[in-house]
């Protein structure tokens, strides 16, 4: 895709090519429906075993910032979809402006993740880190609550790694949109890293209430 | 063959075909030519088969006297996980589908290449780093936690390379998962005109009914597999029940992709048969909705069984009743394929050239292979044969009779088209019934064995077990011979075959209207589809002789 | 993807709004103890909204009310694959105490 | 050379049954389509180079009949496996329990009256014998072939399974889930004896192991079970007293059976099911107790089954009551 608008060898039209592409990206988006499936089941399994100790482990970490990294991470999908709309009615200068602020959206999300890492560090929260959940808590809740904290790094951790590819295929599409590459009639690259990154986003639309929301009366 | 007219005039290769487009090691190693890519899967993947083949030999070697003196226990516990590895992810998983299905795909449906010809190239590199991850860990202390990777035996308490082979695992995942990705692309959107989905050849249909698996299923063995492998390294407890997880769990997640990837081994192969009795019976298929259909129905129906690798751990005896009762479901597709398969026999004119004696023998085998699973599935039964030699016996007529046949059948098929030479007719039969033969005395006894309650996986078995252990050492080294002489004498056929032409069986197919071997953009001029599939008597392009049937009844079976 | 699937901003602001009331529901949900009504109400309040906020996403944001046939039942099937790993694995977890 | 193993329970019958039948079955249709292929094969062979077979598409009653007749055969097939495997995981009241403990790579079998064995298990011939399991460290399998039996044995859980030896012999059991190097190895003998002889067994075998209730009983004290555990129900945990077999109110208001798996659960996660009127203050002792001590703590709570009750204060619910 580095040259605007050309027709690869293998499709016949352009129409063709556009929708293998998006096509693609859907059944690509399927499949990581189910790798994130994998750990979503270890997770229900494992909430429905110890429901209290989930609950106690859930309310130790940062409410505030969690919401308030819900609501960076839906602004930037809003950006990324003003961006192809951008693309589609060819305002080329806005849709530059749109992917530097889903871009730096983006970097908040992973900063402000990277706080309350650091914070579960600093409380001994980090499984395989010389865990311990509570002072004078029992062998038994330690271990469930190392569950938690061993699901809650896996499925964020997952999740971030997916925001840091999805960062650098931003910048890759903000450098070719400075260079004016995109056009109405082609804007594949900025459709599909959109598509990505709204997945990205409904990702953490599930993580949120399951890993930030239990019991918190 | 001999036996049929050639299309193509002359014994001379076309001037121009894609083996010889460009030269040079970068040329193949950076191409996107979805034909040359199958070539590097085919030698990959023979790589594995040896390596996979070389611990069998070792295995079955072994096991000739009860104590077993050849090699220690962990040493035979290396091999048989080894083996299983081995063949399972690295060599049946991606055999057809990698080989034979991408390189006529595109070729089938009248298109230039996969829709996606650079994730094509970056799935056979994803299968080369996990490859070596598997390698690794093979060579540096070994795998002994058999294939199925089970916790807390893998995850705490193997001391073998366990970490390296999962993550080698995993990798490979993503490659299984581009190839599926872009099969499904293409056959949606690269048809050429006039391929509706019903003309479609059912080599295509069971390709697109494997990739939904791929897409669907591959990705919780990957995450499954790397919770396996995290719980390992930073002793976390997903999976170990010390921790307060729940090993159980991890078999639900291992078999919802593992079961279903058992479809992933025999779908492809039963496309391959789907071709190939049509091409030698000369009349179209018996039942092709019937048989497309249920390459679909055994994808989907295949995800709902996986916990019948389970009715004896303690799993809920409600849940193994369901789960009993939906695997027997599953067979009914299978049953479907098979009486389709037998009834496009009836009335026809049959040859007996190689592909059809390897159609043949595989209808044999995987009607042995389906029939046992009806034991498995069965809960009463599956109590005492669970885990024995019969679940061995029974998989290796289906990976090994089934889904292994059809690739050689296949490749056989294929191979005037592949390399644009016919192999050895006469060396390729013996080798087709050495095979039969050599498989049926190696796997049938054992059978015996399960029945009689000798357990998988043992290095040494009380004496009682000796002869059917005997006889299946035996079997296994005609076995090896079988596999040994095509080797041979396909590689001396590139070289030295006798020109093929385009169409040599002849066959009905739009891989068969090109030049052999094809050129790189496949066909001259996009194709157009005007013939329903496997429609001898329309075609008067092959050469046959349509008006030969008329004096036998027409139409419609009526036996 | 081409210029019949243009969604006018109009369109994706509302639905942010809508995202950003549902977010501020889901928090205050929690924080009130509905498993005092119904057991597990609160989970089931906060996977409720959670679907819908990803259906709106799905619908608006990646366009899948305006794709083609093959690309919803891509959605469709991704979906129900989920629901089959979740519910027969949970259904032998629910029913062991049945006996 | 036998084709199957000897029968020496009561399900090597009804497994051999279905066996039998199930065969029978695939035969017929493996049988067919063999001799169908064949004939196939040579009746129509090709004559000519260039002749075509008769263009016959399909025929729907043909696809119908076998959709329909191999999903009526396999349902009888479920149909005979579930009855089977039913009675097999519903183990009758009246059972000789028996625990084995699987390790790697070796097997204990603790009898009712604390007689501990190693890879050895001695039956009597014609009682219901029900094997209550649990693993040390990884997955295991106790399976006799000429049982027909087989179950995992899982760390962290209670597996059981059950049969009734039908023949005195001596047969052999198996690890038949692969759990490390020496799987192989982890086997031996299941001694079927008459009643008789069992009981004379049972009481000649001079065994230098401790009694588990005795071992049980010390451990209570040890680990200050009694502290809280009082009999007379005035602690701050409910009497076992007459607890075992019993029926159990929870604090959520449901009620359980006490047998062992709840015992079992109640020592390592005891928040899981607390009793109603009290408060969750129990630690867990989960990781501090091997499998042979939850089995001795499990056989002297066992023991104070037919202690007397308190009026309150006691952990099984009142008779009566539901």
């Amino acid at each position: 895709m580095h040259r605007t608008g050309e027709l690869f060898g293998q499709f016949e039209t352009m129409e063709q090519q556009r929708e293998s592409a998006s096509f693609g990206m859907w059944v690509f988006l399927s499949t990581e429906v189910l790798f994130f499936g994998g750990m979503f089941m270890t997770y229900t399994l494992n909430r429905s075993t110890y429901p209290d100790v989930f609950g106690e482990a859930s309310r130790s970490i940062n409410l505030t910032l969690g919401a308030v990294n819900t609501v960076v991470l839906i602004a930037s999908s809003l950006t990324m979809a003003m961006s192809v709309w951008a693309s589609q009615v060819g305002k080329k200068q806005l849709l530059t402006i749109f992917l530097i602020a889903t871009l730096i959206l983006g970097s908040v999300f992973l900063g402000i993740k990277g706080i309350e890492y650091h914070e579960k560090f600093v409380e001994h929260h980090v499984p395989g880190l010389n865990f311990s959940f509570e002072p004078g808590a029992s062998v038994a809740t330690n271990a469930h609550a190392q569950l938690f904290f061993s699901l809650y790094f896996a499925m964020t951790g997952l999740h971030a790694l997916h925001m840091i590819v999805g960062a650098g295929l931003l910048i890759w599409l903000i450098r070719q949109s400075m260079r004016g590459r995109f056009t109405p009639e082609y804007s594949t690259p900025v459709d599909l890293i959109g598509l990505y990154w709204h997945f990205v986003d409904i990702v953490w639309i599930f993580l949120f209430p399951l890993l930030y929301l239990i019991d918190r009366h | 063959m001999s036996s049929t007219p050639s299309t193509t005039p002359g014994n001379q290769l076309p001037r121009e075909h894609y083996l010889n487009a460009t030269y040079g090691i970068r040329s193949w190693l950076l191409t996107t030519d979805h034909k040359r890519i199958a070539l590097l899967y085919l030698a990959s993947v023979t790589f594995f088969f040896f390596i996979g083949g070389a611990f069998a030999t070792m295995i079955r070697i072994h096991l000739l006297t009860p104590s077993g003196y050849l090699v220690t226990p962990e040493t035979y516990n290396k091999l048989f996980t080894m083996h299983g590895v081995a063949m399972i992810f690295f060599f049946l998983i991606p055999s057809i589908p990698a080989v034979l299905g991408n390189f006529l795909i595109p070729l089938m449906i009248g298109a230039k290449d996969l829709a996606f010809p650079k994730i094509n190239l970056l799935s056979w590199y994803i299968y080369l780093v996990g490859g070596s991850f598997v390698l690794y860990s093979f060579s540096t202390g070994g795998l002994d936690t058999g294939w199925t990777f089970y916790t807390p035996l893998s995850s705490v308490y193997s001391n073998s390379a366990v970490t390296p082979a999962v993550i080698g695992v995993f990798i490979n995942g993503f490659s299984s998962i581009l190839t599926g990705l872009n099969f499904i692309v293409t056959i949606h959107t690269m048809r050429a005109p006039g391929m509706t989905w019903f003309r479609l050849p059912l080599f295509v249909w069971a390709h697109y009914a494997t990739s939904i698996i791929f897409i669907l299923g591959t990705p919780v063995i990957a995450i499954t597999l790397l919770l396996a492998g995290l719980e390992r390294m930073f002793h976390l407890g997903f999976f170990n029940p010390v921790l307060g997880g729940d090993p159980i769990l991890f078999q639900h997640l291992f078999w919802f992709y593992s079961h279903p990837a058992v479809y992933i081994m025999i779908l492809p192969a039963m496309g391959v048969i789907s071709e190939i009795i049509p091409t030698f019976a000369r009349k179209p298929i018996f039942g092709y909705t019937f048989i497309a259909g249920s390459s679909i129905a055994i994808a989907v129906i295949g995800f709902f069984v996986w916990a019948h690798h389970m009715f004896l751990t303690g799993q809920s005896a409600y849940a193994a009743l369901t789960f009993s009762l939906l695997s027997y479901l599953v067979a009914i597709p299978s049953a479907v394929k098979v009486f389709n398969w037998t009834s496009t026999l009836f009335k026809g004119s049959i040859s007996y050239d190689t592909p059809m004696l390897y159609a043949l023998g595989f209808i044999g085998l995987f009607l042995v292979g389906g029939l046992t699973g009806l034991f498995l599935a069965c809960l009463g039964l599956d109590i005492h044969i669970h885990d024995t030699y019969f679940v061995v016996a029974h998989f290796h007529y289906i990976m090994v009779g089934g889904a292994v046949m059809g690739y050689v059948g296949g490749l056989h098929f294929w191979w005037p088209k592949i390399t644009g030479r016919l192999y050895p007719e006469f060396l390729a039969r013996i080798a087709a019934v050495t095979l039969f033969i050599g498989f049926n005395l190696t796997f049938f006894p054992q059978f015996i064995l399960g029945y009689l309650g000798m357990p998988r996986r043992y290095h040494s078995y009380p004496p009682e077990f000796q002869v059917f252990n005997v006889m299946s050492t035996a079997g296994a080294s005609i076995l090896a011979l079988g596999y040994l002489l095509p080797m041979i004498y396909l590689v001396w056929s590139m070289r030295y075959g006798q020109v093929a032409g385009r169409n040599p069986w002849p066959a009905t197919g739009l891989e068969w209207q090109t030049d052999s071997p094809p050129l790189t953009e496949n066909f001259d001029v996009t194709p157009e589809v005007t013939w329903e599939a496997y429609d001898f008597e329309n075609r008067p392009d092959l050469g046959l002789d349509v008006k030969g049937a008329p004096t036998l009844a027409p139409a419609h079976g009526d036996d | 993807m081409s210029e019949h699937n243009i969604v006018s901003p109009k369109i994706y602001i509302t639905i942010f709004a809508a995202l950003m009331v549902c977010t501020f529901l889901t928090v205050e949900a929690a924080k009130v103890d509905l498993n005092h009504y119904f057991p597990g109400l609160n989970i089931i309040v906060a996977l409720v909204i959670a679907t819908f906020k990803a259906s709106l996403v799905v619908l608006f944001f990646m366009h899948g009310k305006y794709s083609p046939k093959r690309t919803q039942l891509v959605i469709i099937c991704s979906v129900f694959w989920l629901a089959i790993m979740l519910f027969m694995t949970m259904s032998d977890y629910i029913s062991r105490p049945w006996s | 050379m036998p084709l199957y193993p000897e029968q020496a329970s009561n399900f090597a019958p009804s497994v051999d049954a279905l066996m039998v039948y199930i065969t029978a079955v695939c035969l017929f249709f493996a049988v067919a389509i063999t001799v169908a292929v064949i004939y196939f094969f040579f009746k129509y062979r090709r004559k000519s180079a260039s002749e075509i077979g008769v263009p016959i598409h399909g025929d729907m009653r043909l696809e119908v009949t076998w959709l329909v007749v191999p999903a009526l055969l396999a349902l009888t097939m479920f149909a005979g496996g579930a009855v089977v495997y039913v009675d097999f995981r519903r183990s009758p009241m009246d059972t000789l329990d028996i625990y084995v403990i699987g390790k790697q790579w070796m097997w204990k079998a603790q009898q009712p009256t604390g007689l501990k064995e190693i890879n050895e298990l001695h039956v009597p011939v014609g009682r219901n014998v029900k094997l209550i399991m649990a693993s040390e460290d990884v997955i295991h399998n106790f399976s006799v072939p000429d049982f027909r039996v087989k179950m995992d044995v899982m760390p962290g859980h209670y597996n059981t399974m059950w049969f009734r030896p039908t023949k005195p012999g001596r047969y052999h059991f198996f690890c038949s889930q692969y759990c490390g190097t020496n799987h192989a190895l982890m086997g031996g003998w299941v001694t079927v004896m008459k009643v008789a002889d069992y009981q004379a067994w049972l009481s000649g075998s001079s065994s230098a192991d401790m009694n588990p209730v005795v071992a049980g009983e010390k451990l209570f004290a040890e680990k200050a079970c009694n502290t809280c555990h009082l009999p007379d129900g005035k602690g701050r945990a409910p009497s076992l007293n007459g607890l075992y077999e019993g029926r159990v109110l929870l604090a959520d208001g449901s009620t359980i059976t006490a047998d062992d798996a709840y015992i079992r659960e109640s020592i390592l996660a005891p928040a899981a099911k607390v009793v109603a009127g009290y408060q969750p203050v129990m630690p867990s002792f989960q990781g501090q107790l091997t499998e042979e001590q939850i089995l001795a703590l499990t056989a002297y709570i066992k023991s104070l089954q037919s202690q007397p009750v308190p009026a309150s204060g006691a952990g099984v619910a009142p008779a009566g009551k539901k």
